[in-house]
């Protein structure tokens, strides 16, 4: 489809999950080092966190409820994280890619659909009341970010003429969409959040449900739980540098380090976001997500659409 | 993968739906079977289209069908929320009853 | 062997812990609090996720039945300990912390889990004789139970609660009884250690007495149902739509709520319909160690990290248990004054924190006025400019009967953040004999 | 080849969850059987080359039986799981039309004389699709279809009564004294 990219074979496959995992302990080493200082201690006394957490995790035995509907329950847990990694097959790290479809956006946003599946079996499965009531909040959540989360990456497609991301990526090449589509690029960041359950959109594991969709699993069950929700964020990231960051565009570095610094840079970011915001309330989200967001993304589509047709013609 | 084979798994599919449309008792499970039954046809218009004539237009047909499955979701849900508040649980009072 | 005990030093650098206060046991759980923040361990926010449960206090006999299903609900390595005193609390963490880093200890532990009666529970300590033998039978039963983090004293009513929600699930509760195809993956087969797995659905009826006896309020319809669990009944919801009631009990084993509280909330959905509050009392014989003192700058801290915490915040919660701390040091705001201010600054300014706390009412004076929200600007307000003369402006408690008329009609998260910041006493309402329904 | 096996695999799994829709016993499983279904079928367009028909088949349906599974659940208050009890009526005759049916379909499409291929798929299909719906005036339609799709939201808001939840801060309280539980 396009000639920029490089198809790299599906062998490669496992190269894309570690960095992926990589980056997803990198988000949570920024986090444990973010809530150490909060907490009054050195920055770097947190750095361990994800390394210890695993550990811990996986000394700890499985957690069995009564009448759990343990299929699902797994699925829902073990989801997560292969879900993340189908987001990022149609991410292009600098010149290659494992697979440029040419609708990768909409693959993008089919897996993110996934991810309301998935959320919402993880609270079902364990059979509690709280861990159902946080996923029946992701569902409400998810119905308030999905909309601004389809017509904020419309824009970039618009734009671009193209559904495939390497298309979107090499449109960037003078100017990067995150410049002149700034609504869209902060929904789709805000959006990212709300996927990967976390603060301001953290309330289907909020701490006023004991940990919602969290809240009876332990051991490898909470680890992948937890790993999946690092690694929505960081593919939600680098999907975000693709297709609005420029993606592997920029001066003096590689483009595949390129690639890499911006979605660290930009996960960091979003780490931050979440621990200086509390959690909303899901049921104070929605009149938001529809009166206030939507709109103000689909003026942003509205200009986009605008500027390339009479761009164009 | 011959247009029949895919045909013929596209037909297992309407029948299982039709099964289920004609055996439900509950709204949203026939809703279920109508479901599935435009699954069917979307793998038969998807084969039609791809082993006689893989023209431009023929997606549209796709499209329709696509849309008219998210329409009659949509009725369903509101149908099936009518019907619950107008007449009350009464899967929920049959229940009930039989415990007792 | 080598890489065993590196995973285990690994993992026990950085353990979570379940705290539970009893009633007047305030500044020891503050001490506790603050020496996990200093070992850069985690609170824990269920029991399964807790490798520690910690109480604080000595409990009373129902309190210390609830304590003990919480414990049985700790998935392991875990390990337990009781501190009494603020200086304690560093002791007690390191007992603690030698208690998981054991393997062998840990192990016997698994294995002693399914059949020991005696496990983790003091049977004088036990509510009523009668029924501690099927409750201590059932024990894993019960650790294996929905509900991890509400009040663990009630494993009977989550469950019925769960029964109409998630009442495809019964069918896999390993009876055997309904006999479809998917019973075979009721979760107990497929886990690793089977010690565990034998009695899975049989002690459902004793669990439930024993339950009961616990906590005696339920109406619970008790028809027995194909997996020991009652169909929920149904009723109006606000909304027009009928829908099914479930019993859930809120506390008394939960962070960041009013020690030895319980909720017994009616919940339809997320919308907890009905409500009875009563707290549970220390032991009769205990001398409690001291609470906050009341409206004290310390104490509005105190009560403004909870609301924090249940709001969402950890960061700003737990910039406020840290102004706490220092303020217990030091009596009075003086050198924290400048932290104090900044926190007030960071709280006012928070658009999201607003949108979620306006509007749900407070729990504060008598009637009860104004919003969480302002609630907790008064809080910090008065953390920053308290009274001359070193006496705190008092918190005007509110009635524990007030309580379920404001939780009434409100979603769970509203009710969490209401209590959370409710001005109550858990202590003094227990000395008076108040809280005892 | 590859396609065959891909093919087979998914046409099994796919009539596979379509009958473990009416079979499993409980409401989120037959839920999420449908929804395999209807992946494993938008996992089929895709090996026909249509790449966007087929992933909006799979984005669709999930977001919609993530949806559905909420109603099956709300609505089937009485569950089969629970108490094992039959939900069907007329089984014998579902199970005689639905089985002619497939026999008649299946007649039909064995032996009629299906046409051969004419034409071949163009090089972007999605493109041609976009330009079969909306001809060369793609680009205006994309224009306009922001400002229709903003009109519906606006009065869909402005028409919606007062749901479940409708908080807007100071209604809060009206609503806890108002609707104290019966």
């Amino acid at each position: 489809m396009t000639g920029a990219l490089t198809q790299v074979p599906a062998g490669w496959v496992p190269l894309a999950a570690v960095l992926l995992l990589a980056l997803a302990a990198l988000g949570a080493t920024v986090d444990g080092a973010l809530a150490a200082r909060a907490q009054g201690r050195h920055w770097g006394s947190g750095l361990g966190l994800p390394m210890a957490e695993t550990a811990r995790l996986l000394r700890q035995r499985r957690r069995r409820t009564v009448a759990a509907d343990r299929p699902l329950w797994l699925i829902g847990t073990g989801g997560l994280l292969v879900v993340a990694l189908l987001m990022v097959v149609v991410v292009p790290l600098g010149r290659w890619t494992l697979s440029d479809l040419p609708v990768g956006v909409v693959w993008f946003n089919a897996m993110d659909v996934v991810v309301w599946a998935l959320v919402w079996l993880a609270g079902w499965g364990p059979n509690s009341a709280h861990s159902l009531v946080g996923g029946y909040r992701f569902l409400a959540q998810a119905l308030a970010y999905e909309l601004p989360l389809m017509f904020a990456i419309t824009a970039p497609a618009v734009a671009a003429g193209s559904l495939a991301v390497g298309d979107v990526v090499a449109a960037q090449e003078g100017l990067w969409f995150a410049v002149w589509m700034p609504v869209a690029f902060l929904v789709f960041c805000g959006a990212v959040l709300a996927f990967s359950v976390r603060a301001p959109f953290s309330a289907p594991a909020g701490a006023d449900l004991a940990g919602g969709v969290l809240a009876d699993s332990s051991g490898i069950d909470r680890w992948l739980l937890l790993a999946g929700r690092w690694a929505l964020m960081a593919a939600g990231s680098a999907f975000a540098v693709a297709v609005f960051l420029g993606g592997g565009h920029g001066p003096l570095l590689p483009a595949w380090l390129w690639s890499l610094v911006k979605t660290g840079a930009l996960l960091a970011v979003l780490v931050w976001v979440r621990r200086r915001l509390p959690t909303v309330r899901p049921d104070r989200l929605l009149p938001f997500g529809w009166v206030v967001v939507l709109p103000l993304v689909l003026l942003q589509l509205l200009v986009v659409a605008v500027v390339v047709v009479v761009g164009g013609s | 993968m011959t247009l029949q084979t895919v045909l013929l798994v596209a037909a297992a599919l309407f029948c299982v739906g039709l099964y289920g449309a004609i055996s439900q008792q509950v709204v949203v499970m026939v809703m279920m079977g109508l479901e599935l039954m435009l699954n069917g046809v979307i793998l038969a218009a998807g084969a039609f289209w791809w082993f006689l004539s893989p023209a431009p237009d023929g997606q549209v047909l796709l499209l329709v069908v696509i849309t008219a499955m998210t329409v009659e979701m949509a009725m369903g849900f509101a149908v099936a929320t009518l019907l619950h508040r107008s007449r009350g649980s009464d899967m929920t009072d049959m229940a009930t009853d039989l415990s007792r | 062997m080598g890489l065993r005990r590196r995973l285990t030093a690994a993992a026990v650098r950085r353990a979570t812990v379940l705290v539970v206060e009893v009633p007047g046991w305030g500044r020891t759980r503050c001490a506790v609090e603050r020496e996990i923040r200093d070992r850069g361990w985690r609170p824990a926010a269920s029991p399964a996720d807790a490798d520690v449960l910690l109480v604080c206090g000595r409990p009373g006999a129902r309190l210390a039945a609830a304590v003990d299903l919480a414990w049985e609900q700790l998935p392991g390595p875990r390990a337990r300990a009781e501190v009494l005193t603020p200086s304690g609390a560093s002791a007690a963490l390191d007992r603690a912390l030698d208690g998981l880093a054991d393997d062998d200890g840990q192990r016997a532990d698994a294995a002693a889990r399914p059949g020991d009666p005696a496990m983790g529970i003091g049977a004088d300590e036990d509510p009523d004789g009668d029924d501690a033998g099927s409750g201590h039978e059932t024990s894993d039963e019960d650790s294996d139970d929905g509900d991890s983090d509400d009040g663990d004293s009630d494993d009977g009513d989550s469950d019925d609660g769960d029964s109409d929600d998630g009442d495809s699930d019964d069918g896999d509760s390993g009876d055997g009884d309904s006999g479809d195809g998917d019973s075979g993956d009721s979760g107990d087969g497929s886990d690793d250690d089977g010690a565990e797995d034998d009695e899975s659905g049989e002690d459902e009826s004793g669990e439930d007495d024993a339950d009961d006896s616990d906590d005696s309020d339920e109406m619970d319809m008790d028809m027995p149902m194909p997996a020991g669990i009652p169909l929920a009944g149904g009723g109006e919801a606000r909304d027009g739509l009928e829908m099914d009631l479930l019993h859930v009990p809120l506390g008394p084993v939960l962070p960041a709520w009013p020690p030895g509280l319980v909720l017994h909330c009616t919940v339809q959905g997320d919308v907890v319909q009905e409500a009875r509050a009563e707290v549970l009392p220390p032991g009769p014989d205990a001398e409690p160690d001291g609470d906050l003192v009341q409206g004290s700058p310390a104490d509005r801290c105190d009560r403004a990290a909870r609301i924090l915490t249940v709001a969402g915040w950890a960061d700003a919660a737990a910039a406020a248990a840290r102004l706490r701390d220092e303020l217990l040091d030091a009596d009075g705001p003086g050198s924290s004054r400048p932290a104090l201010d900044r926190l007030d600054r960071r709280v006012r300014r928070s658009w999201t924190l607003r949108r979620s706390l306006r509007g749900v009412p407070a729990a504060a004076g008598n009637p009860p006025a104004g919003d969480v929200h302002d609630q907790l600007l008064r809080h910090l307000d008065q953390a920053r400019h308290p009274r001359e003369g070193g006496v705190p402006t008092p918190v005007a408690t509110v009635p524990l009967d007030r309580l379920p008329d404001l939780v009434a009609g409100q979603e769970l998260a509203a009710v969490r953040l209401l209590v959370a910041a409710a001005d109550l006493s858990p202590a003094t309402l227990v000395r008076s004999g108040a809280g005892l329904s | 080849m590859v396609d065959d096996i891909v093919f087979w695999g998914l046409a099994v799994v796919s009539v596979a969850s379509g009958v473990a829709v009416f079979r499993v016993d409980s409401m989120a499983r037959a839920t999420y059987a449908l929804a395999v279904s209807f992946v494993t079928v938008g996992l089929v367009l895709l090996l026909f080359g249509l790449d966007y028909l087929g992933i909006v088949v799979v984005l669709m349906m999930v977001m919609e039986m993530a949806i559905m599974a909420i109603y099956m659940i709300m609505f089937m208050g009485m569950n089969p799981a629970l108490m094992p009890m039959s939900m069907v009526h007329g089984k014998r005759t579902a199970v005689t039309v639905a089985g002619l049916t497939f026999a008649v379909l299946a007649a039909g499409i064995l032996l009629v004389d299906w046409p051969e291929r004419r034409g071949a798929p163009a090089a972007d299909l999605t493109l041609s699709l976009g330009h079969a719906v909306m001809g060369s005036k793609m680009l205006v339609m994309i224009t306009v279809s922001a400002v229709l799709f903003a009109t519906i939201v606006s009065a869909l808001v402005l028409a919606l009564p007062r749901g479940r939840y409708d908080t807007d801060g100071a209604d809060d309280g009206d609503r806890a004294s108002g609707e104290a539980p019966s």
